[in-house]
């Protein structure tokens, strides 16, 4: 039962067009942003877009919980001839998840930007924030294969510049840009191609056209050539291991806001895209997208939970720690899609979305309390300095450990049973080995946060603004109630979950 | 634009060759030994890849590949490569070996999948059978515009085009806020040295006084013929673009920014992916989808407008008035960001230089 | 909410999670009487309520559904008690003697890891054990890594490393076994003997063998001991004293409940009695001799597990709750002189006695019992391991190995430990007495193994099988054959050390050549004749710097690995991640089409 | 057609050879632009393979011709009535439209991604005073092991 059932959030006439508004609203406030005079104007501007995004998301998720999948012909024409925006379960699930990210840091980005770069980039910097966040929104609505190709590019070539422009405070930031660019866009162009391969064999671009024409021509090496490239490219968009090289270096020199939302957000939408292209549009030819799905990502995801946790634990610099742990939890992430079940494919939902909550919430207090040494000893009792935001980050901190009574530990606690009752027992070791190496980290972090006194001269610790606070806050907030009572996300991810394996029983 | 006189079959032999060829300068760049070969090389190829494209029936590619892949990119490397070292030191062959094999092992995983592949000028393949076919039929029915690339790119897909839209401008905002920190006001721009000693000629100024307007106005053509023929809006925005670099090299950069400040092309590439979400916004309004160009007009209003000089007998001014609003929604972006990326790349080489001199 | 009704609630949770509850109190207490409050308060607490059990903690019926499982958080029964009496004393003894430090952050670490130890010996399922379980090793870790050293962190790391490795074991080992079972609950999946669920695991199901992995690493079974010399000696001084109480003794209590009467435990305690003596006895630093010796008593404790009969495992309890004692009080002797002199090695120290005489006093006393001195604690509850491996059937060779061990005891802990600290030649150190806190926890653990020793009637009566050990209390103990057998051991140990030291064999300064080594052996066990000593010695010299290298390169090979300058993350493979990407995709694709075709 | 099953194979291996050549450009070379460049090759060969596909024997390009008019005449008089009949629209053969839109937008997000691109090697030239890419993996190694070194 779907926790948005029965409510309303909009005019029929509104819900209508939410689909469009949805990716238009963000896009118009990123134009608006680029126009606006003072970096207030474009901060109000980027807050306008992405809550109007949030809350066409929300009415979508009201109208598909009422009346199931909604679909949207781009420009009046028809799928296969128009582009289709396609929103069921699974996208609404990523919609949500994109938009509140988006929000949060929307809401905290005035305050940080104001900590890492001068005031004449703001406006700009908010400008190429919304273009991301209308690129990663655009993914999760579209059902037309380029068309999401050209979203990822919308949501890839301004993350690059942004990403670049933390070279104010850490150099390592332009050849981490670099990096990312080439990676990013090898993983977009192996997608392309792999798109083109499946137009090869089908004729069409639009998403569920293709699967259903792929189910016809079952053993086709054009068309499993084109889910591998597909496979590939998003895999290194969303750093499976091996292909994660980009990620800490991005995560670690990048401005605050940008690493904040792309940790949230990012990678978890190139999930978004394996899941949809792997067990939906190749839901025809199973056994190329099962084989891929056990014989390519189900070893890599496991090799990753273990070995990025432990690159994590010999890490010095707190960003570079929580991004090999991002990789981690990628990792125990497409544990769970892989694992072949509804239970074992929510868990691994429930997990990303929380995950994303915890990690945004990690980032944006870094970002707040003006962090600028980028050693984890530059930490050293900040509790006392900035006694909130150092609070919501702690309990952010116990939810990556996965302590009970957080959103963290209810997440791994579901994936493990999943995993344990498809009896894929070496999955729930390789996450059990990984969880606990993570509590290493984690309480590395901790104690240097709460009890370590000595620190590094020159390493100065403020409390956050009362805007990043609210947002922080927020998500802290949420993460410890889903812990408590998950039932309403974890509803979503079920009803998310059992969309997609119904489409391929 | 076809090869009229030979047989289909030669056709494609041709198109063969040609190819050939542009694998062949791949092959070249792989062995060249310094940036401006490889740059030189870039743009060999783009023209190549252009004449490449003409012969397989893709005329608007071409233009674009020309403009896009021979010009201004061959121009920004041009820019950006400008004092850099100019000799490439090649890998240790031990780094080598590991991508060789990657990428050999790629290709010829890719060489076995051939075989199910669509046979090459197959009328029955797949994607040429299938939707490709669908838009020839049905354009002169939904859009009246006889361009069916342009009318695939301005309306069935328009919104791909939207996005690719955003992405020039997305590339356009990360150029700014990389490069953008000095090349805030005209007095604060650095004099340029690419073409100063020939600032003074009159023959350049009388010529480039001529021409500026000139390209202005075959870009605004291009723009304007996109629905009868190649061209359309972002191969019209490149060619704007040109005129404006013309000028700046001509004239010096300092000169185009006072007549163009930063501002108002940051403004202006903004205020075009603006008015494309407009007309779709304005779609909305009217009732119609996003973007849906029928819904502009009322059916009434439409009614009273001369009919479309094409066979079938449809109106569409709705169509033509929509693709014609977002070409030019387009174009303004396009050229504002190349003109953009150009202020940045070239404000930023004088400024290094001056550094190096000093 | 009544009074009766909180009082009702307060039994009714398990009593290690009150102490892991009152652990913040310890991180905000001020000034000296909050802090012994906060510190001796808890397992005081944890002592009141484990003594009063509702009716339904007793019977093992307090199951609770906990997302989906069936748990059981708190149970239990004659052999949860004396090992959490253990616990609750090594809790309180270590708070009285770390009182001088001002570390919250340890008090807090210690305060959870005590709490840990204790709810882990009551939890009734395997999960809630598990947890426990992992508890005790990150507090422990964090107890390491508190010690701020410069040893400490790499040292902690390893530590943390086989802790991490034990508990990944023991998650994997529990799930299969609960999924292969169809339950976590210990009593649904033992049996009882005697009235008491021990011996639960089932040995042929494959989970069980990952289980007693787990416990292996824990108890420091041979080849997985290395972690005990590695980490005790990098602690603080109360760490130490900490961590010898409770990390070894659980896995015991693990090992008792879960695999009592495995032959297999037998040979492995057996083993483990005696290959620690000879590292031991040529060790210079006290702290790891005393390590070592840890190894040595957790073997008995593990052989009398494996024999397995109600005696046997009285012992095991009996020894493993003395063990806690004596050996408590023989690190917080070193503790002392540690935090005196700065150094407890044999070779800095002597002649302490002069101004450290109480401390002098009670090592000799906890020395005295870890060497079964009869009316001492070890003499006690050692004596029931002896007779009851004496007793079992085809168990001679063990028996003798256990006694040449106990030889082997006496000469490192029972003489080596205080002789070398504080008489031997006068090393002219005056270091000040031990602060009064320390003394006192001392004086305490000193007066438990006299009582123990001198009257263990009460302390028989904690036991697991009381009737057995009244029993033997009655017919056995203070038998003229036990007492002989120990005196005379004590006699050739004392004896071969004085004229060793007599005829200059024994010197401390250079402890790589120690002859009484060889001198022993050959008393104990003919067969090693003199020719084979030097070699004998060298192999073992260089096993223990191989153990020693062995780590050292595993710790420094993983940092070349994970590192952030090392291999994995160093700009060149940073590279390959795109060229990986590109050999995936050409793996990928040419397997599914020649697959295919 | 038999010439076309000939071609074929020639020109995708074309196309996947530029792909790889590409690649290996891009993963290998030491100059940062270079790369660039390899990547531009490697985005361009992905439009040779979708342009491949759009091609029609015989076709046109797909700007709708009148079917009486000169032109149409012209195309039409080389092929034969039946595979027009049952491949034309109209009366004329058109090459397929569809890959030549999504091509153009990768063509712009090339030339995008090339913009950006250079924008930070520019940036990485001013601080780093290289665009070697060994030379800067050397540069970031040591500043790494002086830090180390710092905290030793």
């Amino acid at each position: 039962m779907s926790p948005f059932a029965g409510a309303q959030f909009a005019s029929p006439e509104v819900i209508q067009h939410a689909p469009a508004l949805l990716i238009a609203a963000p896009l118009t406030a990123a134009c608006v942003a680029a126009l606006s005079p003072s970096a207030r104007w474009a901060w109000f501007a980027s807050l306008g877009g992405a809550l109007v995004s949030l809350w066409m998301a929300l009415c979508l998720a009201a109208e598909v919980a009422r009346s199931g999948a909604v679909s949207y012909a781009v420009g009046g024409f028809a799928p296969p001839l128009g582009i289709e925006l396609r929103l069921d379960d699974l996208s609404v699930f990523f919609c949500l998840l994109v938009s509140v990210m988006g929000v949060a840091t929307s809401i905290a980005s005035a305050s940080l930007l104001r900590l890492e770069l001068p005031e004449r980039d703001h406006s700009l910097m908010q400008a190429g924030f919304m273009l991301a966040f209308t690129g990663l929104l655009g993914l999760t609505a579209t059902g037309d294969a380029f068309n999401a190709f050209v979203f990822l590019e919308v949501s890839s070539i301004g993350t690059y510049a942004l990403v670049a422009m933390g070279a104010s405070q850490d150099r390592r930031a332009l050849t981490a840009a670099f990096q990312y660019l080439v990676m990013g866009t090898i993983g977009a162009t192996l997608f392309v191609i792999g798109v083109g391969l499946l137009y090869a064999v089908t004729g069409t671009l639009n998403m569920a056209d293709m699967a259903e024409r792929l189910a016809a021509s079952s053993s086709d090496t054009a068309a499993i050539a084109g889910l591998a490239l597909i496979t590939v490219g998003l895999a290194l968009k969303a750093a499976m291991f091996p292909l994660h090289a980009w990620l800490p270096g991005a995560y670690s020199a990048g401005p605050t806001m940008v690493v904040a939302f792309l940790a949230g957000t990012a990678t978890k939408v190139s999930v978004y895209l394996l899941i949809r292209f792997l067990m939906d549009v190749a839901g025809g030819l199973e056994s190329a997208g099962e084989g891929l799905l056990t014989w390519l990502i189900a070893p890599m995801a496991g090799i990753a939970a273990i070995v990025a946790s432990v690159q994590a634990v010999f890490q010095t610099e707190t960003r570079r720690i929580l991004a090999y742990s991002s990789i981690a939890q990628i990792g125990y992430v497409l544990l769970g899609v892989t694992s072949g079940s509804v239970a074992g494919l929510t868990a691994a939902l429930f997990l990303l979305f929380t995950h994303a909550m915890i990690k945004t919430v990690i980032f944006l207090s870094l970002g707040a309390i003006d962090h600028r040494g980028s050693r984890l000893e530059t930490l050293a009792g900040a509790g006392r300095e900035a006694p909130w935001t150092i609070a919501a980050l702690a309990l952010a901190i116990l939810g990556l450990a996965g302590a009970p009574f957080t959103a963290g530990f209810l997440a791994k606690w579901r994936l493990l049973g999943a995993l344990a009752d498809d009896g894929r027992i070496w999955a729930v070791v390789a996450i059990a080995a990984s969880s606990l190496t993570a509590l290493v980290y984690c309480g590395r972090i901790l104690e240097t946060v709460l009890f370590r006194t000595r620190r590094p001269a020159g390493a100065t610790i403020s409390e956050a603004s009362p805007a990043a606070l609210a947002a922080i806050w927020f998500l802290a907030a949420s993460s410890v109630w889903y812990g408590v009572d998950a039932s309403a996300l974890y509803d979503l991810a079920r009803q998310a979950a059992a969309s997609v394996m119904g489409a391929s029983p | 634009m076809s090869l009229l006189l030979a047989s289909p079959e030669l056709e494609l032999v041709f198109s063969a060759l040609l190819l050939t060829l542009v694998a062949g300068l791949v092959v070249a760049l792989l062995a060249a030994r310094s940036v401006l070969t490889c740059i030189l090389l870039m743009s060999a190829f783009s023209l190549t890849m252009a004449l490449w494209l003409m012969t397989m029936d893709a005329p608007d590619v071409a233009f674009t590949e020309a403009s896009v892949g021979a010009g201004v990119s061959t121009m920004i490397l041009l820019g950006a490569a400008l004092s850099s070292t100019d000799v490439i030191p090649s890998l240790r062959p031990g780094r080598l070996w590991f991508p060789a094999v990657a990428c050999l092992a790629a290709f010829i995983g890719m060489a076995l999948i051939v075989p199910d592949l669509p046979v090459f000028g197959d009328p029955g393949s797949p994607p040429s059978a299938y939707v490709g076919r669908l838009y020839l039929e049905q354009t002169p029915h939904d859009i009246g515009a006889p361009n069916v690339v342009t009318a695939v790119l301005a309306s069935y897909r328009g919104f791909d085009t939207l996005g690719e839209t955003t992405v020039i401008f997305a590339a356009g905002v990360g150029v700014l806020l990389l490069l953008g920190g000095q090349v805030r006001s005209p007095d604060a721009a650095p004099e340029d040295v690419s073409l100063r000693a020939s600032a003074g000629s009159p023959v350049l100024s009388v010529a480039a006084r001529l021409l500026i307007p000139i390209i202005c106005l075959y870009a605004f053509y291009v723009l304007a013929h996109g629905e009868f023929g190649a061209g359309g809006g972002f191969q019209a925005g490149v060619i704007l673009a040109a005129a404006l670099i013309l000028h700046a090299l001509v004239f010096g950069v300092r000169e185009t920014m006072k007549a163009l400040p930063v501002g108002v092309v940051r403004a202006c590439a903004a205020l075009g992916v603006l008015g494309y979400a407009a007309v779709g916004f304005l779609a909305i309004l009217n009732g119609g989808r996003f973007l849906d160009y029928d819904a502009l007009l009322s059916p009434v209003f439409e009614a009273g407008l001369p009919s479309s000089h094409l066979a079938g007998g449809h109106h569409h001014w709705g169509q033509r008035i929509g693709i014609l609003a977002i070409e030019t929604g387009v174009m303004l972006a396009v050229a504002s960001t190349m003109t953009a990326i150009f202020y940045a790349f070239t404000g930023r080489v004088s400024r290094s230089d001056a550094a190096g001199a000093s | 909410m009544s009074t009766e009704q909180l009082l009702a609630f307060v039994l009714s949770l398990n009593p290690g999670f009150w102490v892991i509850a009152c652990a913040p109190f310890a991180l905000l207490a001020q000034g000296g009487f909050q802090r012994s409050l906060a510190l001796i308060g808890p397992p005081i607490l944890a002592l009141l309520i484990m003594l009063y059990p509702p009716a339904e903690v007793s019977s093992g019926t307090a199951v609770l559904g906990f997302l989906g499982l069936e748990i059981s958080l708190y149970r239990t029964d004659s052999l949860s008690l004396i090992f959490a009496l253990g616990f609750v004393l090594a809790a309180v003894l270590g708070g009285i003697y770390s009182l001088h430090r001002r570390d919250r952050l340890q008090d807090a670490a210690g305060l959870v890891y005590a709490g840990a130890a204790i709810a882990a010996v009551f939890a009734g399922d395997l999960v809630t054990l598990a947890v426990c379980w992992e508890l005790t090793a990150l507090a422990s870790s964090l107890l390491v890594f508190a010690s701020g050293g410069r040893d400490s962190l790499p040292a902690g790391m390893r530590y943390l490393m086989m802790q991490i490795l034990s508990g990944v074991l023991l998650i994997s080992g529990v799930a299969m076994t609960g999924l292969a079972e169809g339950s976590f609950i210990l009593s649904e999946i033992g049996r009882l003997q005697d009235g008491v669920l021990v011996g639960v695991f089932d040995l042929d199901a494959p989970g069980t063998l990952l289980i007693l992995a787990a416990v292996g690493i824990k108890a420091g079974f041979p080849l997985a001991h290395t972690w005990l010399q590695d980490a005790y000696p990098n602690t603080t001084e109360t760490g130490a004293v900490v961590m010898s109480a409770y990390t070894t003794t659980l896995a015991v209590y693990v090992l008792a409940r879960g695999f009592a009467g495995l032959d297999a435990l037998i040979w492995i305690g057996a083993v483990m009695t005696i290959y620690p003596i000879f590292f031991a006895v040529i060790e210079n630093d006290l702290r790891k001799v005393l390590a070592f010796s840890t190894n040595n008593q957790i073997g008995f404790m593990v052989c009398a597990v494996g024999v397995g009969t109600p005696l046997a495992l009285n012992g095991a309890a009996a020894h493993a709750v003395a063990h806690i004692v004596f050996k408590g009080l023989l690190f917080m002797a070193m503790g002392a002189v540690w935090m005196r002199t700065g150094s407890t090695r044999a070779t800095d120290l002597g002649g302490l006695h002069r101004t450290m005489p109480f401390t002098a006093l009670f090592c000799l006393i906890g020395a005295a019992s870890i060497s079964a001195l009869p009316l001492l604690s070890g003499f006690a509850s050692k004596s029931m391991i002896m007779s009851s491996v004496h007793s079992g059937e085809g168990l001679m060779l063990v028996w003798l190995m256990l006694l040449f061990a106990s030889a082997g005891v006496l000469e490192h802990s029972g003489i080596k430990i205080p002789y070398f600290a504080f008489f031997s030649h006068d090393s002219g150190r005056r270091p000040e007495e031990a602060p009064f806190n320390m003394l006192l926890a001392m004086g305490l653990s000193a007066g438990l193994c006299l009582s123990i020793g001198m009257s263990p009637a009460w302390f028989y009566e904690l036991l697991p099988y009381r009737d057995v050990a009244r029993e033997y209390l009655v017919q056995d103990l203070f038998t003229l054959e036990h007492i002989l057998t120990q005196l005379q051991l004590l006699a050739f140990a004392v004896l071969a050390f004085l004229l060793l030291k007599r005829a200059g064999l024994y010197p401390p300064e250079a402890p790589g050549i120690i002859l009484d080594v060889d001198w022993v052996w050959r008393r104990g066990w003919p067969l090693a004749a003199g020719p084979v000593r030097a070699p004998l010695l060298g192999v073992l010299r260089s096993v223990a710097a191989a153990g020693r290298d062995v780590l050292g390169r595993v710790g420094a090979m993983m940092a070349e690995v994970f590192s952030p300058a090392g291999a994995l993350a160093s700009r060149a493979s940073a590279v390959s991640g795109a060229v990986w990407a590109v050999a995936l995709l050409a793996i990928v694709v040419i397997i599914s089409v020649v697959s295919l075709t | 057609m038999t010439l076309a099953l000939v071609l074929t194979p020639y020109v995708y291996g074309l196309g996947f050879f530029m792909m790889a050549a590409g690649l290996l450009i891009a993963l290998t070379s030491r100059h940062l632009i270079k790369r660039l460049i390899g990547l531009g090759v490697f985005q361009t060969s992905a439009g040779v393979f979708y342009i491949l596909l759009s091609k029609v024997s015989g076709g046109t390009a797909a700007i709708r011709l009148e079917a009486d008019s000169p032109a149409a005449e012209a195309l039409a008089s080389r092929l034969d009535a039946a595979y027009i009949a049952a491949h034309g629209v109209d009366g004329v053969v058109y090459s397929n439209p569809l890959p030549h839109v999504l091509i153009l937008t990768a063509i712009v997000v090339g030339a995008a991604t090339l913009a950006v691109g250079l924008a930070i090697i520019v940036r990485i030239r001013e601080t780093y005073g290289t665009v070697d890419f060994e030379e800067i993996s050397a540069l970031e190694a040591r500043a790494l092991r002086d830090v180390r070194e710092d905290e030793a």
